[in-house]
């Protein structure tokens, strides 16, 4: 049995699940950063305990801290979201030693996904489809060297080469000819041994114009292993999702079948437990391939939710508590459609913004769902990820959710932060994305120099109006100071001044 | 009233009038409503705009647009190349090298900042004296702030 | 086809209405008095038109100036949403008339159900079961007592007289034994004429311990016509619905087809189009009548958009241009509850309060929905209905959508203006709520001496130092004033002063 | 500081005492937040509170409860059945029969207001003068709100 679930993350996943504990009637503990004093999430917990430090490794990434406080405020729970700790095999292990059950699979499940080679032999060996391409077992660099020159004949190119540790496009390197292989090879794994401490690079055949189509599956501790359907996730801008959806545009019942059979088997192969993802690569041919399986509750899992009617989190933690899942047979409907929104600048590179959320009015009405960390008020900081809300919205059918996503976009404000609004705007009138011919590389092939906001003189001049009537009539005005040398909170009302006509 | 602001590197006056509620400014019509929004009539449309003022930008959200509008001082020389130097995107200040009214070369290594992993080399545009100068290391400083001043 | 909407109402189902035409990308009209200038659905629509005029009678209910402002602007098409001219059968006719959709159904099957005793006969007639009693054909008083008492001996008490043109409770009467017979008769007449200009009252049993379950029809122009699931709505203060729910807790696949079948049955006795509501009382043995058909769109019709995944608003769009509905099979999914948000006192026989709504903070999370027209800052008049907005929850299953519920209520916070918010919070926990054991007459049984709230010392004790230290820290003052007398708007930064320390 | 509240009839005396940041009564601690809610410990758990002040009386949020809480004049005699006539629920004010200054007997009538469409007599409930008396025929008032004040 679970009664008291610590958190170990920030944010909007910690909101999420807090709030999945307070609707459960769990007790929670929050765990912030000092920093983070003044977040939504270290409300919504039934107590919250401060973490010493001040880099994120000496507080979120602290695994020893966090184990103590779970002792002395009796968590028997530890969820720890994604990111921070929640691949980290070793903390899986350390929560597990210390008699506190851990909400996700085993630290064995852990490892075995988190090195890419292994994985990939363990697919293979399932019967699951992987990528053509061949593991390396030399970490001796000359070696490495030799082994993939000769693999690379058998796989062809263009190839891409991975670091067996790596992650979020880190070790990874695309080779267009043999010419650039050898260079490629010492840098990808140069780049893996800065990164992972682990310099093991593999080759796989890369496969253009491909979509990221990824499975949910859930796994519970009486034998039941199912999938939850697909995520589209194929819009992608270094790297990293912006616009996800499900139903996958061009997903048949018999192609969701098949998929979803592979993540079972996927998930079977590492006696599974609890929430994960199977991420795929669909060709346009129809074929798919195991990408890698991430561990963990997932950024995009709201749009699972929308259309399966599935509360994912409410899941792991009945799965935890030793429960079976409460799903009966897959039921999915409509549409379901989430963009990240991020505190960035679109037109420049996407680089990290930061600021007052001197505004930040999100869109309301039926079928939207805002999961976020932040209020009108806070400041966004470098200190943290710049995801600032994921906006999600549910229709009957994919036009109908993308003219409501359309609607909310247009109607959320957020004032004194650059973010990334118009630019997933924008997106949702992409023909590519109307039409859901989306793949992985669309973003840098539509906008090949970068994007810049489209508007009309007539909107441009109506903007300067409101400025010239705003500067006239003294309206709102918020000085920003930002220091990270005051000792005070980052208090809304001691930074900003606000002058009412 | 005229204002002279800058958007997208381009100095813009605008002059609106006010007749008793309503301002206007050619065919476009604007009222300030209770909670701090402005109203505007657009070819016979309203539109519902909120703005906010950080600083000395504008910040203007209609239809789904959102502007920078920053606000000058008319007839001033407000060139960034000349006067200020500013962050090239959000960061911690690493280190101060100068002081307020000390005399530099153009060229002269000023200020380091760390931003996105890497540290960027804040050196003086021209030849002057450091004017109003409030950073200290392991400050935040967000895109576009004027880091330092120097006045010939 | 339909381009422009104009939309005959106000408050939250013009926002809801103004919304889905938004998203549908049709353009829209709203129409709004003086006194609602400054009100959220004003804002919503691509033209708001000011009514001329003072009372409702001469703006909200002015079905000439209504016509005239559609004609002006181009509406080729009016929504009523509900209450005020929505179910007029000569307003439905004048439209039609004036060459603009009617979004609802035909004038003469507003007719046929508006009138009881039409709707009762027409039921009996298309083998929809009815509730025991008889239609009485007289208008004169003293023939139709006789009638009345006759019929009385073959009805038997306890039973109800019922205005022919009633609703909402009037001209009703509740009889429970012959001596009061006459006297009853001649009080629901005088009623039924000083309320409806029809005296004509007719007889039923009454059924005591009854749910009050309702079937959502939609009927298309292409000859479909279906039912959506049942929406059970019991729980009444009033004879005014508070808490209405999705699936009914006591319903079986087998009954709800029956019921469905009847519900489909009683549309198509009158060619019916559009969404409807056949409002059903359901015994505890199983049996059920029919009581009345709403021909409209409802105030609870979100728990049905809940769970079937159905637009309802969407479809109405969809069915008046002529299109095909876009509905699939029913799929009828989790559990949905919602819960009306009244300015009124509940601890006082819920009389209406009027007030600032200084502080306005709906609850957030997923699974959690608002339909509102009003946000923070808007005062709450005596001018129109009481009603702030209605809070839906959806989740997986009844029990962990009370749960969503109760955490929802807890978060929503609303200072200036008296709710019913606790009331609605206390009723979460009432065992006949968790059972789903409700019935029509259970808040009078449960709180026999009316309703007031229970809490600790502590959390008074706790208030009281809240009190006490916003008081001496000066925290936020809201000074209200309001008077009709002013000329200039309801203004929160006119009326609202405020302090931060 | 002490303050005299009155909640549910009855008059409560509240003294609140604060040590840098944080305000005490009891056990129980109270810090202000930058938003202006409180932030309360309640037996080691944590609360948040909403305040506001409508006219004279504190809204207070917490937990899922509101409480209505007078503010009243220590020591003053604040008994509504002397001094002034409240409202007995919100409606508008049909006639008003005296004016500021003029003296009457209890029992007098002094305003007609309508509420829930019946027509409700205030009378006066003492021999006195009419003090501050604003109201006029039209106006809106709320449950509660003093209509008139009769002073000796």
């Amino acid at each position: 049995m679970v009664s008291t679930v610590l958190v170990a993350n920030r944010g909007e996943i910690a909101c999420r699940i807090l709030r999945a504990c307070s609707e459960a009637g769990l007790n929670s503990v929050a765990i912030y950063a000092n920093n983070d004093k003044d977040s939504m999430f270290v409300e919504l917990a039934t107590i919250s305990v401060e973490l010493a430090g001040e880099t994120i490794g000496e507080t979120y990434l602290d695994q020893q801290q966090i184990l103590d406080i779970a002792a002395e405020y009796g968590a028997d729970a530890i969820h720890p979201g994604f990111g921070f700790l929640s691949e980290r095999a070793d903390f899986a292990r350390a929560v597990l030693e210390a008699g506190i059950t851990w909400i996700g699979p085993s630290p064995l499940a852990i490892e075995m996904m988190g090195d890419k080679m292994t994985a990939r032999k363990t697919m293979k060996a399932a019967g699951v489809p992987v990528i053509p391409g061949e593991e390396i077992d030399f970490e001796d660099e000359t070696k490495m060297i030799e082994a993939i020159v000769q693999a690379s004949t058998r796989v062809g190119y263009p190839l891409l080469l991975k670091a067996s540790s790596g992650g979020g496009g880190k070790g990874m390197r695309k080779v267009e000819s043999p010419d650039d292989l050898v260079e490629s090879i010492k840098g990808a794994r140069r780049e893996a041994i800065a990164a992972f401490g682990d310099g093991r690079v593999y080759i796989e055949r890369m496969l253009t114009g491909s979509k990221h189509v990824e499975i949910q599956v859930l796994a519970d501790t009486h034998g039941r292993v199912i999938h939850l359907g697909e995520r589209e996730c194929s819009v992608q801008r270094r790297h990293q999702k912006v616009f996800e959806e499900s139903p996958c545009p061009v997903m048949t019942t018999d192609l969701r079948e098949k998929m979803g059979q592979a993540a079972v088997m996927a998930a079977k192969a590492v006696d599974y437990e609890g929430a994960g993802t199977v991420e795929f690569l669909l060709t346009s041919t129809g074929e798919f391939f195991f990408l890698e399986m991430n561990t963990r509750i997932q950024v995009e899992h709201p749009v699972t939710e929308m259309v399966t009617g599935i509360d994912l989190v409410r899941e792991q933690l009945r799965i935890a508590a030793g429960k079976p899942m409460s799903c009966g047979q897959l039921m999915m409907r409509g549409h379901a459609i989430e963009v990240r929104l991020y505190a960035e600048d679109a037109s420049n590179n996407f680089l990290p913004a930061i600021g007052p959320l001197a505004v930040f009015r999100p869109p309301t009405g039926p079928g939207i769902r805002l999961d976020t960390g932040v209020r009108e008020g806070d400041m966004v900081t470098p200190n943290y990820d710049p995801m600032l809300a994921k906006l999600i919205v549910w229709a009957p059918s994919r036009a109908e959710a993308l003219q409501r996503m359309r609607r909310a976009l247009d109607d959320f404000v957020v004032l004194g932060t650059t973010t990334n609004l118009r630019f997933l705007r924008e997106l949702c009138d992409h023909e590519d994305v109307v039409s859901g011919a989306t793949d992985t590389t669309m973003i840098e092939r539509i906008w090949p120099n970068g994007w810049s906001p489209q508007f009309s003189s007539e909107i441009l001049n109506a903007a300067l109006m409101v400025a010239g009537v705003s500067e006239s009539a003294g309206l709102h005005t918020v000085q920003a100071t930002m220091s990270s040398t005051d000792d005070g909170p980052l208090s809304p009302f001691q930074s900003l001044t606000r002058r009412y006509p | 009233m005229q204002h002279e602001f800058k958007f997208a590197g381009d100095t813009v006056e605008v002059t609106v009038a006010r007749d008793s509620q309503t301002w206007h400014l050619g065919d476009l019509e604007c009222q300030i409503m209770a909670d701090g929004r402005l109203k505007l009539t657009v070819n016979g449309v309203t539109k519902f705009a909120h703005s906010t003022k950080v600083g000395d930008v504008w910040w203007v959200h209609i239809d789904g647009h959102v502007f920078c509008i920053e606000k000058t001082e008319a007839g001033s020389n407000d060139d960034d190349s000349q006067g200020g130097m500013v962050a090239p995107m959000p960061g911690k200040i690493i280190d101060v090298l100068v002081e307020q009214g000390q005399s530099v070369t153009a060229g002269d290594l000023l200020l380091v900042m760390e931003a996105m992993k890497m540290e960027h080399r804040i050196v003086a545009n021209m030849d002057g004296v450091i004017g109003m100068l409030k950073l200290t290391p392991g400050d935040q400083v967000q895109q576009g702030d004027v880091l330092v001043e120097i006045s010939e």
